[in-house]
């Protein structure tokens, strides 16, 4: 088998990773690529977290929370975004491709948000091909 | 001496210069310096530029704001109401969006013009209020109005927008201003439950000339009926031009019974201070002599 | 427009939106209005009873109905008094949307006569409106014949003039700057 | 057993880590005379590559080294370094993280050479020459300079036993490390030679050492903007501080002259990535997502000293 | 080393049906500290769970790992099992190989397959490091505390107080009752307000389990759900409430006069006055800023009038008979404890002054409230309809709709009891006096709810007249003392104008003035309108960010009587069945600071949504520490420390870095 993009996927439990149990329950079909880490919120992430899973190799990271204003925990989400857009503005300055950065607001209604986002995201990373900066690359 | 730009605008000087005279007078004796404004031009006028595109119109008011500035000027002063709103409403839009007042620079800097944004447009009424007083202007009186029953009319682009005006009423839906300017004049200006509405004058006078006429008489019929004035008082050229040319017109083809003399706020307080009647109210045309004899007939 | 009954159409929409934001109006503040009347009760354009008043004004734009506007001429008979504005619960300015309407039309040509007439002279002379006979009119009175305005000094005019030429003015007037 | 014997080196620095041992004045004396210095190039004492060399390994107690590795003989006497010292200190924020000039990563050494002998307005250079590795000097000596590799941290070459942040390091710092190490009082090996909490910790702004808490940020501001207000939270008036992610072993000594700190002290133990911490901590502070937009230069305000050393290292696309 | 046992399950076909089962257990083997991996159709089934009892129970396994469905739902049910067993249930973790993977990759089984390995790997890599975790229980009082003593507060205290808890009542005025009691009727029934609303507030002051605590505001709250501590300010009254037998003797006497709140100003008061003839409790207070023995002290130092007490001796004027009155009276502070907290504070009617073209000035423009006390049986005309400028009956009557609702510029929100309001208005109006002319102007007419449009369309029947489309643009004085109206009629589609002798604004209904301040004592957050925020509109309606807190009636939106009790009866039951158990538990995944790592930076301080992380001397030095209690789980505090000194039971970052790894790696 050749080259499969690997995508680590750090999802709060609440809304995102609720889209994607539903996907599964509607029979949603997506790429197998991407993986679930689990985490109460989406303002558990540390941006370390992203770029541990860049150089280990995963060739995109996805961030799921839920929407403005829903999160569970009343404004983890506004951190996580504040945190990752300026993370994301310092990691494509240093030349990491943009696309394989993402955040998206996924309630655990949009399942078909997520089978969506996650298709995409592996069509563009097929796209774009596998991750330069692995370690040891 | 305070000095004061005069921006005379278009319906002032060549269809009302004695609305001209009767400022010219009224600010020297109130101890203004007057400083024309050679050069100006039309402000312009809500129905030209403002109609055309907001920066033409920025460009159009910043040129006569700019002459102002040139002459070291703090304020200047109309007589008509189209000019105090129209000036005021290009610098809020201006002050709002200084990318607009790069352009109008821009634009003006090709013939060596310049506008900042110093000058404060004041018109008649309001710089009387704010800076002579109403104390001062009575003491300055020299022929008072001996209780002449005045129907106030401030105009509306002397009230509205609020917020672009440097000097207003503190309810601009229940004036005052140009009510206590008539009484320190000597006269009586009661409220009356129609003093807001537009005379009818303006675009719509030039639109739908007879449905305009209906919001006149309508208006100055309620003003009759609830105060009975013997003069009709305005803050504004262009509701003078309704308030007596035009009702001259309309009585004359017979589309109202009344007949109520009209003057500008500036001509009666030139008058009071002692200005000439037949300069004053040398264009007049509802007859006016009842009004001149009852303030000037002991003198 | 034939009878009583007005299309709306997609196509419309967007064009005449498209356009109003151009000339100035927000579309997205315009669409705040709940229509509840607090405007047209009090808008001159109502009371003398023009076909079209701010309320309706405000609704047709935000429908779309671009034709109206080319068609009645009911804009041109706003009194810009502004009352609209002080008094709009919804903060949407109409007046404003008159402006944009008026400019939207202008460039379609969609406008009065005495628009023209206003503008040429607004070029030509400095002032949008003169009135024949000032001359005298002045004389009488002991003032100067011709005004310390623009109009009685041509170095001025001839600046003021070039100034309005990098004006919008330039693009839309139906008649030519120079 | 004798004086213990040390050995100094700058590479890629600037000469300022060795200033910093002579701000340790009258005790420098004392640090002096319990030592045998056997080498301290190229500031200091005349000794030749080949003698060094020479010396047999594991000879040298303590190594101190100054400055990052940007070239072949930078790399060549680091690895040297390692086998004559028992002890090797990355000295400085340079040879433990990179330091500032390790912002010369983010461009090729094409592009460097050019900017620097070409393109800047004050470069008079006609014929547009630029330095080359070899280079033959009237038309018979063969001279050749050391090859320009990526900036690396001293850690990223050879093992490193403790590291010390600071640019330059605190005197006090030094002061604390030096006899740490006479008297052989050192943390496990691999570790920082730090106070081990943040600059916030001992910052007279700090409303918290009070017991009050933060303000949230509200706003954005340059160093050249607005007053400092002398008491106040240099991160609460809106300054983007990194006090909170940089070792305080500093004094706070920038807070005290009203500039926020920058980062040189490097990151607090256990902190993998100091950029990343930075990141996520002035994001953390900051009110609302529009004022993300207002930082200017993340990545230098950021990565400042620690771009070779961060995780991502020399893994950036050029 | 860990021990660690994986358990695959086939859930019939469902993950078998694409995950090559035998596949994956060879994989798990091969992961580091795996000892056991083992298959079975039904894993959340008794003899599965009995598969991971056994191997726990024999020694085999100290961790594990099921890879089945989604921990969503069978999280819980596992983590039982382990701890059946023995083991701590946080020694677990669960790989999703269902829902997110056999489920969604249905037709690519060698990539659900690989999928498989990995999320059991990045599970295994995360139990790995698991450690043991308890969830924690505090004692909690059995008790509530309601603030504010109007409609809602009075219905929630009394259920509780029902259900045998002990009730706090507090309440801002010297009486309960709130604006209901200043309600003439009440739609769409037409009861007398205070005919309904009177025996519940007697109810509430003779009721055993009730303490009422009028005329007092809260002063501090400390602690949390179970245990809050709230301190009382109790106003100086300056008369004995003990003593105070409400005669109202004193207010015949007194010679200093105010307006009177009760009536919104429109008649006057005495300085000494008991709030309104029904009040509960009957007592008298006395208003220090209209009082002539205060106000003289406070001037000159001297002492001038004492009459409620003494009474006038020479004109043989008796003072308080029951000697209640108390000078020297002083604030006082009570502490409460309580185990949750109900806020029933409700709301404000907008006054006029706002509406400059609406003539604010003309006494006969009046706000709905004020129309209220003046058609009340106990108003200031005792009922009778007069102009307040001249005393003559009205002949025409114009109420004016959405006041400052709808508004950008005052408030956005509909406040949705007032075109009920202005029918109610009308009905009493044209009920009693059939020849008034009334003219109601809507934007347009919104009466959903119970009876209300039945409402609406009966009133009209009586002759009242609706415009729609019709929001005022002016309200002008004539000079004859009339006043004119200018509005627009839709269906007209003109403009319209009329001349009335009374005009009511339906002024918005806004937020009480300090409910922002109350929400924060409580750590309930208002909205971007003032009110105070339920957490979810539809499934916490009553609950707000607070744990513990509720909220209900006005102080969290405008509503009407009905809905306002409804949801009194709902938070009283959601507060009970917060402190019934008498015990509370608190989550197990929760931030801890280590204390000798924080640096006293303060950066997790702001950052904590539950506000659960204080400040606190740690040898020497404020450090941060998180109340457990307060913690809500989110993480947020734990990835921000710079100093990586906050650690997240249950999500370290340790773990999660060890899946990254383990998913990178396989």
């Amino acid at each position: 088998m050749g080259w499969e993009p690997k995508i680590v996927v750090i999802a709060c439990n609440w809304c995102t990773y609720a889209a994607a149990d539903l996907a599964g329950s509607l029979r949603y079909s997506y790429p197998p690529t991407a993986h679930i880490i689990r985490v109460p919120c989406s303002g558990r992430v540390e941006p370390e977290f992203i770029v541990k899973a860049l150089i280990n190799g995963a060739d995109a990271v996805l961030i799921g929370g839920c929407h403005p204003g829903d999160c569970h925990y009343r404004s983890g989400n506004y951190k996580a975004l504040r945190r990752f857009k300026l993370l994301k503005r310092v990691l494509e300055e240093l030349g990491i491709e943009e696309e394989r950065i993402r955040l998206e607001w996924i309630s655990g209604s949009e399942a078909k948000k997520f089978a969506e986002v996650i298709t995409e995201l592996d069509a563009k990373i097929r796209e774009l091909g596998p991750n330069p900066i692995k370690r040891g690359v | 001496m305070k000095r004061v730009g005069l921006y005379l605008g278009c319906n002032i000087p060549f269809r009302r210069p004695d609305v001209e005279y009767s400022m010219r007078y009224a600010l020297k004796a109130l101890d203004f310096e007057v400083v024309d404004l050679e050069g100006a031009a039309c402000c312009p006028a809500f129905g030209s530029m403002p109609s055309v595109d907001l920066l033409a119109w920025c460009v159009g008011s910043a040129w006569n704001l700019s002459i102002a500035e040139e002459k070291g000027l703090e304020y200047i002063v109309t007589g008509c109401g189209s000019c105090y709103g129209s000036l005021n409403e290009a610098k809020y839009h201006m002050e709002k969006h200084p990318e607009i007042k790069q352009k109008v620079n821009e634009i003006l800097s090709s013939v060596g013009k310049k506008y900042e944004g110093k000058v404060k447009v004041y018109n008649f009424y309001n710089l009387i209020y704010d800076l002579v007083g109403l104390d001062e202007l009575k003491r300055k009186v020299k022929f008072p109005l001996k209780g002449l029953i005045c129907g106030a009319q401030p105009g509306c682009h002397n009230l509205w927008p609020e917020k672009v005006f440097p000097a207003n009423d503190e309810n601009t839906f229940q004036p005052k201003r140009l009510r206590e300017i008539c009484e320190a004049l000597g006269g009586e200006a009661p409220w009356y439950s129609t003093i807001t509405d537009c005379c009818g004058m303006g675009a719509l006078g030039t639109l739908a000339k007879d449905k305009s006429e209906t919001l006149f008489i309508r208006k100055i019929k309620t003003m009759l009926e609830e105060i009975n004035p013997e003069l009709y008082v305005v803050g504004c050229s262009s509701c003078l031009l309704r308030g007596d040319n035009r009702q001259a017109v309309m009585k004359k083809e017979g589309k109202i019974d009344f007949e109520l003399p009209a003057v500008h706020i500036a001509q009666l307080v030139a008058l009071a201070l002692g200005a000439e009647p037949e300069k004053v109210l040398g264009l007049t045309e509802v007859p006016i002599e009842k009004v001149l004899e009852k303030i000037r007939g002991g003198a | 427009m034939e009878g009583n009954l007005i299309k709306l159409s997609e196509e419309f929409l967007q064009e005449l939106w498209e356009e109003i934001e151009e000339m100035g109006m927000s579309v997205k503040d315009l669409r705040r209005c709940i229509q509840c009347g607090r405007c047209a009760a009090t808008c001159p354009m109502a009371l003398a009873g023009l076909d079209y008043f701010i309320k309706k004004i405000v609704h047709a734009s935000i429908l779309g109905l671009k034709e109206i506007f080319l068609e009645d001429s009911s804009i041109w008979g706003c009194q810009s008094c502004n009352r609209c504005v002080e008094i709009c619960p919804m903060d949407i300015k109409p007046y404003e949307l008159i402006l944009a309407l008026r400019r939207m039309c202008m460039r379609n040509y969609a406008m009065p006569s005495s628009t023209i007439d206003s503008l040429r002279n607004y070029y030509e002379k400095g002032h949008s409106v003169i009135t024949a006979g000032y001359e005298e009119r002045r004389r009488k009175l002991g003032l100067p014949e011709v005004p310390p305005t623009v109009l009685s000094n041509e170095e001025m005019r001839k600046k003021f003039q070039e100034v309005i030429k990098q004006t919008a003015l330039a693009e839309v007037a139906p008649f030519p700057l120079d | 057993m004798g004086k213990p014997k040390i050995a100094y080196y700058l590479a890629g620095g600037c000469g300022g880590c060795d200033i910093s041992l002579v701000d340790l004045s009258e005790f420098l004396i004392d640090v002096v005379t319990a030592v045998d210095i056997v080498f301290f190039a190229p500031t200091l004492l005349d000794v030749k590559y080949k003698d060094f060399e020479a010396l047999p390994d594991g000879s040298i107690e303590v190594g101190f080294w100054s400055g990052n590795v940007r070239n072949k003989e930078h790399e060549h006497m680091a690895k040297t370094m390692r086998r004559k010292c028992k002890t090797l200190i990355a000295y400085g924020i340079c040879a433990s993280l990179g330091g500032i000039k390790g912002l010369v990563n983010l461009y090729t050494n094409q592009e460097l050479l050019e900017k620097a002998y070409r393109d800047t307005f004050s470069t008079d250079n006609p014929t547009g020459e630029l330095p080359s590795p070899k280079v033959t000097v009237d038309g018979k000596y063969e001279l050749e300079l050391p090859e320009l590799t990526e900036v690396r941290t001293l850690g990223q070459v050879v093992e490193v036993d403790y590291l010390i942040g600071g640019c330059p390091p605190h005197y006090e710092q030094v002061k604390k490390a030096l006899i740490a190490l006479l008297e052989g009082k050192l943390p496990p090996p691999g570790s920082w030679i730090t106070m081990g909490h943040a600059v916030c910790e001992i910052c007279k702004r700090n409303p918290v050492l009070k017991g009050k808490s933060k303000e949230i940020t509200t706003e954005v501001k340059r160093i050249i903007e607005g007053e400092l207000e002398e008491e106040r939270c240099l991160l609460e008036a809106g300054y983007l501080c990194l006090g909170p992610v940089t070792q305080g072993d500093c004094g706070a000594s920038c807070l005290k002259v009203n500039i926020p700190c920058r980062g040189c002290g490097g990151p607090i133990p256990e902190v993998s990535d100091f950029g990343l911490r930075a990141i996520n901590m002035i994001a953390s502070v900051l009110e609302n997502e529009e004022l993300v937009d207002k930082i200017e230069d993340p990545l230098h305000l950021f990565y400042r000293y620690s771009l070779p050393g961060s995780m991502l290292g020399g893994r950036i696309k050029k | 080393m860990a021990k660690i046992g994986v358990y695959v399950c086939h859930c019939g076909e469902n993950v078998k049906g694409a995950v090559n089962i035998q596949e994956v257990l060879d994989f798990a083997k091969t992961l580091p500290e795996v000892v056991i991996a083992k298959d079975y159709q039904f894993m959340c089934s008794d003899p599965g769970q009995n598969l991971i009892k056994e191997d726990i129970k024999e020694g085999l396994i100290d961790r594990v790992v099921v890879a089945a469905c989604t921990p969503r739902t069978h999280e819980p049910i596992f983590r039982k099992a382990l701890e059946e067993a023995g083991l701590n249930k946080y020694f677990y973790e669960m790989a999703n190989i269902r829902d997110q993977d056999s489920w969604a990759h249905w037709h690519d089984k060698l990539g659900a397959t690989e999928k498989a390995k990995r999320l059991i790997a990045s599970a295994v890599a995360k139990v790995k490091l698991a450690e043991p975790l308890e969830d924690r229980y505090q004692e909690a009082e059995k008790s509530v505390m309601v603030i504010g003593g109007g409609i809602a507060g009075i219905f929630a205290a009394l259920d509780l107080a029902e259900m045998g808890l002990k009730v706090y009542l507090v309440e801002k005025q010297p009486s309960i009752g709130g604006n209901m009691a200043k309600l003439d009727k009440t739609f769409p029934t037409m009861d007398c307000s205070a005919c309904i609303l009177t025996p519940k507030m007697v109810e509430v002051g003779v009721h055993p389990n009730i303490e009422l605590i009028t005329y007092a505001e809260v002063e501090d709250v400390k602690g949390y759900v179970g245990n809050f501590e709230v301190t009382i300010r109790k106003k100086a009254r300056y008369v004995d409430w003990e003593k105070c037998t409400g005669c109202g003797h004193c207010m015949t006497i007194c010679p200093s006069k105010a307006p009177n709140e009760f009536n919104l100003g429109l008649n006057d008061r005495t300085a000494i006055y008991i709030e309104f003839p029904q009040a509960v409790p009957k007592k008298a207070v006395i208003d220090t800023d209209n009082c002539l023995y205060f106000k003289t002290l406070r001037k000159t130092g001297k002492v001038a009038c004492k009459i409620c007490e003494k009474g006038i001796p020479s004109k043989n004027i008796a003072g308080c008979p029951a000697e209640a009155i108390k000078f020297e009276d002083k604030d006082e502070f009570l502490t409460v404890k309580v185990g949750a907290v109900i806020l029933a504070t409700g709301f404000k009617v907008m006054e006029k002054h706002h509406f400059k073209e609406y003539s604010p000035n003309s006494p006969d423009v009046l706000t709905a409230l004020e129309f209220e006390r003046l058609i009340s049986a106990t108003g200031p005309t005792e009922g009778e309809l007069r102009r307040p400028s001249d005393g003559k009956k009205p002949k025409s009557v114009a109420f004016i709709s959405c006041v400052g609702s709808r508004d950008e510029r005052f408030h956005t929100y509909c406040s949705k009891v007032c075109c009920m309001y202005m029918f109610k208005h009308a009905k009493i109006l044209k009920e009693k006096y059939p020849d008034i002319d009334l003219y109601l102007f809507f934007i347009d007419v919104r009466t959903a709810g119970k009876d209300f449009e039945e409402f609406y369309v009966s009133t009209k029947q009586l002759g009242a007249k609706v415009i729609r489309g019709g929001r005022v643009s002016a309200v002008d004085i004539k000079p004859n003392g009339k006043l004119r109206i200018r509005a627009f009629d839709n269906d007209l589609c003109s403009p319209v104008e009329v001349d009335v002798d009374l005009v009511v604004l339906a002024t918005a209904i806004e937020p009480g003035i300090d409910t922002e301040k109350l929400g924060r004592f409580f750590g309930a957050s208002c909205g971007r309108e003032g009110f105070l925020r339920e957490v979810h509109t539809k499934l916490y309606p009553v609950d707000t960010a607070s744990r513990g807190v509720f909220i209900c009636g006005c102080v969290q939106g405008p509503k009407d009587i009905p809905e306002s009790v409804s949801q009194a009866k709902a938070a009283a039951a959601s507060a009970a069945a917060t402190v019934m158990p008498g015990k509370i538990k608190f989550e197990a995944i929760s931030a801890e600071v280590i204390r000798n790592k924080c640096s006293s930076c303060g950066v997790c301080v702001n950052l904590c949504p539950y506000n659960a992380i204080v400040l606190e001397e740690y040898q020497g030095i404020y450090k941060a520490k998180v109340e457990p209690a307060l913690c809500g789980g989110c993480g947020t505090c734990a990835s921000a420390c710079p100093s990586k000194a906050i650690i997240f039971h249950g999500f370290t970052t340790e773990q999660i870095l060890a899946q990254i790894e383990a998913l990178t790696t396989y």
